[in-house]
């Protein structure tokens, strides 16, 4: 085990799928010699060299679209984009291309290999094109897995998960936590799984159920409940696609009770799809409306920020509004 | 970066345009439309057996086309695009090519999958999007794929294949691979984003790829002058710093001289090479189009002048390679099993329930099986609805 | 008033309001002299000239950021994307620029007069790209607004309304209506309300929503739920966003009931935030879970379209199970 | 279309490519550093006035920088980008435009801001997003925009501006205004599918745009040998078929001639012109970015040699327009002014809790008038958690 901060445990992920597998590449804007942005592939190029770990022209439709190609050719891509405020140009390789690649030859090709890694979410004074979290666009892609961590452990695991599976994964990580984000990892390899949630604290109350770093705001939110003696069961839904109804659905069967919380705003949010899933799945054992506290429907404010975030007394009071519906 | 503008170059003191007209991009032509040779032209590799395999895959392309015509018209099949004109560009460009190399097509490149040997069986089935075409019945006619003659499978989205061919080269160069990537698309597609992305990242990267533009003169009803306005595609090579050829479309041993320069240099140099051919679509965009709504008989007669397969064959004939007999014999023989052909492909079943769900993902996931289940389900209580499927699980 | 299809109202409309006003435009691939593949803009470069009606090169994000331009400027933009498949490479411009050009600029400048208009939906045997319905991508997108019609009336009057409004607005033509749906328009200028649904019949024991094509499948099982006693209201939302929450709600509080039917694949579809919303709005009136009948969770394919469309046969028989729950 | 490919052009025989070096691309240059001109050099129309605001501009903008670099070292703003070594570009293409003209920049362009005039007072509360920002404290800093001065507001999606100014030019054709559009990118958006779009469609629509592309050898990172391997950005004109000029960005008077010229030209002719200067970024990319990870020291001291703000101060003195008496002036009095209008503008509230809602649309909508009353409610609850906002409504 060793003290990771989130942006460690993902080079240290790279490091290892790079060194298990010669046809696994890592590129994007600023990746190569500089070690990206962030400093996420820092050391890379010099140990894999630039044919394997390199920076790219700026253009991001580019990027995705080299990445379809080189997954279909049997490589192992892992893409960056810089930021997910970035991801746009490549929307139509993602959703049109990425998504629908096997299906569209009846598994003659596909681009399984493909994983995309980008940051994510607000809450960094970034303004409207540093801190969006754009999860939602892509959870109504058929084709595609979504995956979001809370924290260097978490981030490691599922990223090396992410770069395995046969499938494209997004895998968007949490910016505000790269450094702030610190705690336990192990220094071997090792898996989480994808397309499970994971009930973080049991509780009885209510279910508080968020992703990437409002995790932590909700974590915060049950603390104050707490001081209250409301019990929040506390989970992570970390793949947003396919996500895992069954334990969303038991833990509400047993709590009665659901709050979802997400950086992007209210509106046509992944919060919109699990509460409708779960009203449907937990009609009779609902004692409350599921509640959702999300992003304004705005664009991310520079000024406004915290105005608009779905902070944790925004989920505390929502919280309180639940258990005493 | 950028000091030797202090260096060396070329200077000026007042202000001195460049334009379209600062490059001259010759165009390769070889053979004549009475079949004879220019003088001095550089021919292809090319046997007797070699050429004779061409042309019968002229001849098949031909009549493929002519019969799912009368198929779309007959109400057999939903949808069809022929490459009326245009088929020395793919038949020449898959001889050129080995047949290991990665062809990443458009859509209008039958051509192509006719040289390297896709089966009658396999085109029918997936204009029929039966339960045996290699698409499971998922895409519209003319979307054919076939990994095992390495012809990725046609996506509609225009342009996207023009950086996956990048990528797909950079992969095979990275692995040692002795093969290239074919990419073809249409001078319309090249006004794409992608199409930008795509070359310059093969540039910059340095991937053995061929980027084909076929240069057919429309878009569907966009003439070529409305898509652009500099010197065709090929003076975009330059700005690319890729090493650019124009040659004549209609031209088949062009076509195959080019593509055969142009792979060895790829392979050897890792480096792209874009070739602009110069051809017309002489028949509709689609089944779904009438071009006498945008140009007039007299523009289309002007280019039937220019005939590839008719070309090729007046060469053929010079060099003893061929006879009008055997053509006759080919033509009617291929007649004869394209209908049949038909016939069969028409009466295989459509694709099984179960294929809604597969090749989403690797595996079935959760959400999609109880999806299924519940389909078939509601089929069982419905089957006139759903004849396809009803009864067949 | 005249007899009409949905492409002759629309043309209808579009010849209106470039007659109006000298600086509107109506431009795409293939809509100058040819009238657009499905020849909606048909007449129009005869009557306003090639510098209003015009062929654009084969670049959907350079239409739409052309279109920013323009509407920046004070020109009021009517851009085609020839299918809703291909509306993806644009997504950028639609999503970054068009959605967030005013709040960015602190209102300084604002892209207001431009109107996108694409075809979309399936049931036409198009195949995986040309039967897309994205409505549920852009409607997670504050400061855009999206219209989708359900017929030629409702057409000219919802996108007369739509290029006159002074916010961006996506307007979505089903085109499996193009020619199906003929009906009564006036041949004189008027306009339909956006934000607004309507009710189309009054009902008493669950309310039935859906919008554009969907519609028709929708009536057809509520008059096959008739035959069985059940008494359907049926509610066309016509925007889906900002959307009429107060419409619906006020229908759901009368017959307790609610079913979603869309198109697009259910996960992460826009019937997400409709049942995600109503279930907090309308709680305790909800006699059973809020159905949703919606396209299966895969790319649209081809030969088994039946299987994967939400016909009003799923819709039936999701009627009985939500009024026998 | 196409037909003439049979009648005209020239014609060969044998595979020969064109590539990169098809091409000449001189570059024009008018200063030398010493501040003598070039023999023969043309000169850009400039009165001794307009000269020394020119220079007052570049005076201002080299204080600006310096300051609110030190301004964000200290955390009084959170972010910021200079110009350095770059500015010749954006003043001079400021100086040649008329004011009417639109400009449409990326990022790094606040030069033209200071040229038309934007007060220090403006500079100030966008930076420290304060309710008296134009843009309403709604993006991070830099991010300038002004109605009034035409000058669109900067966006942070790199390229997307392109196609738009082609758009924007167009309607200002289409309106008969005595206006052009000018658009601003670096050598790194040029690599953006936008790019493509936008150059295609001006250049097919005709309109009087100019297509300014700052090459200062970085985006970030990446050198511009990583970007492309053309010949700069000025070669890929040649395929759009737009006139286009290369200068030395860091000699103000060619900035300034070509601008001028390509003003004219394109206003006249309606039709877009692209303009390469190349240049140099001597600072860092922004203030989250460290150069001495990717580049030497050597290297940005052989570009501080060629420094356009004492190249162009150097001929003011030989024609007698300025001294260095008025230059040490001139700096000690935009230092105190920039250093008293931070403290003014760090005092100034922030944006009211109403600018949260208003402009996603014309007007408020139910829904954000219903998330706004909810918020309000919930900050009188908690005001300490929103100090900005608390108690202001
Ligand atoms: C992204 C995208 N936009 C639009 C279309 C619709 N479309 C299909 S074919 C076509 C014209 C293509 O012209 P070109 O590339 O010249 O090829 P050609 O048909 O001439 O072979 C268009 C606009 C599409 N398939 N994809
Ligand atoms: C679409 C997009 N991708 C990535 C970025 C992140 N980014 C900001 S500036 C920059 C480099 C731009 O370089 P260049 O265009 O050469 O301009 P310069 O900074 O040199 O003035 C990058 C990659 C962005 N803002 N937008
Ligand atoms: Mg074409
Ligand atoms: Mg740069």
């Amino acid at each position: 085990m060793a003290q990771m901060n989130l942006l460690q445990a993902i080079n240290n992920a790279l490091d290892i799928a790079m060194a298990e597998d010669d046809s696994t590449l890592c590129f994007g804007e600023d990746v190569g010699h500089f070690g990206g942005v962030f400093r996420a592939t820092s050391g890379l190029q010099e140990k894999y060299g630039k044919a394997r770990c390199f920076n790219t022209p700026l253009v991001e439709q580019g990027i995705m679209g080299f990445a379809n190609g080189l997954a279909a050719q049997g490589s192992r891509p892992i893409a960056e984009i810089q930021f997910a405020d970035y991801i746009f140009p490549a929307f139509d390789q993602i959703v049109n291309e990425t998504a629908k690649f096997r299906y569209r030859s009846g598994n003659q090709f596909d681009v399984g290999r493909l994983t995309i890694r980008t940051p994510y979410g607000g809450g960094i004074a970034g303004g409207l094109y540093h801190s969006q979290s754009p999860e939602a666009y892509f959870a109504h892609t058929p084709g595609l897995k979504v995956v979001v961590p809370r924290n260097p452990y978490q981030a490691k695991g599922l990223l090396l998960a992410s770069i395995r599976d046969d499938n494209p994964v997004i895998f968007f990580e949490p910016k505000r936590l790269y450094r702030a984000s610190i705690g336990e990892v192990p220094e071997d390899d090792y898996q989480l799984p994808i397309g499970k949630a994971e009930v973080v604290t049991q509780g009885n109350d209510i279910s508080l159920l968020a992703w990437g770093a409002q995790m932590e705001m909700i974590e915060k939110a049950a603390e104050m409940a707490a001081a209250d003696g409301i019990s929040c069961e506390i989970i992570d839904l970390r793949s947003i696609l396919p996500w895992d109804v069954e334990t969303i659905a038991n833990s509400v069967m047993k709590t009665g009770r659901l709050l979802i919380s997400h950086e992007a705003p209210l509106t046509s949010g992944f919060a919109g799809e699990i509460a409708a899933t779960i009203q449907n799945e937990c009609f009779l054992h609902l004692e409350s409306p599921i509640a959702r506290v999300c992003g304004a429907d705005t664009p991310y404010p520079l000024s406004l920020e915290r105005e608009h975030m779905a902070d944790h007394l925004k989920i505390y009071e929502a919280i309180k509004r639940s258990v005493n519906y | 970066m950028n000091t030797d503008i202090y260096k060396e170059g070329q200077v000026v003191h007042s202000p001195t345009f460049i334009d379209g007209h600062s490059v001259d991009i010759p165009i390769l032509k070889v053979l004549k439309q009475d079949g004879s040779v220019y003088e001095g032209a550089q021919l292809p590799e090319l046997e007797k057996e070699h050429a004779q395999k061409v042309y019968r895959s002229f001849v098949f392309h031909r009549v493929l086309d002519e019969r799912m015509i009368a198929a779309q018209r007959q109400g057999r099949i939903s949808f069809y695009m022929t490459a009326l004109g245009e088929e020395a560009t793919t038949v020449g460009g898959a001889a050129a090519l080995a047949d290991q190399d990665m062809i990443m097509a458009q859509y209008r490149e039958q051509g192509c999958l006719i040289y390297r040997g896709f089966s009658l069986e396999d085109f029918m089935n997936q204009m029929f999007s039966n339960e045996k075409d290699l698409g499971k019945g998922r895409q519209m006619p003319i979307h054919y794929g076939s990994n095992e003659l390495n012809y990725m499978t046609i996506s509609s989205p225009l342009g996207t294949q023009i950086p996956q061919a990048a990528g797909y080269a950079y992969g095979q160069k990275l692995q040692g691979k002795d093969a290239i990537t074919m990419c073809y698309f249409g001078e319309g597609a090249a006004s794409e984003g992608d199409f930008h992305a795509g070359l310059n990242m093969a540039a910059v990267h340095k991937a053995p790829v061929i980027f084909f533009c076929r240069n057919n003169g429309y878009a569907i009803s966009t003439p070529s002058d409305e898509q652009y306005v500099g010197n065709g595609i090929a003076s975009r090579g330059v700005g690319y710093g890729i090493k650019t050829l124009r040659i004549d479309g209609n031209d088949i041993l062009a076509v195959m001289n080019a593509v055969q320069t142009a792979r060895k240099y790829a392979l050897e140099q890792s480096e792209p090479v874009i070739i602009e051919a110069m051809s017309y679509r002489l028949g509709a965009h689609s089944t779904s189009d009438d071009p006498s709504g945008y140009r007039t008989k007299e523009e289309e007669a002007k280019w039937e002048e220019h005939d590839p397969v008719s070309r090729y064959k007046a060469w053929l004939l010079t060099q003893n390679w061929w006879d009008e007999e055997q053509d006759k014999a080919l033509y009617e023989q291929y007649r004869e099993q394209v209908l049949a052909a038909v016939k069969v492909a028409e009466k295989i079943a459509k694709p099984p329930v179960e294929d809604l769900v597969t090749d989403v993902y690797d595996e079935v996931p959760t959400h999609l099986q109880k999806q299924l289940d519940e389909l078939k389900e509601h089929i069982n209580k419905y089957p006139d609805a759903y004849p396809f499927t009803a009864g067949r699980f």
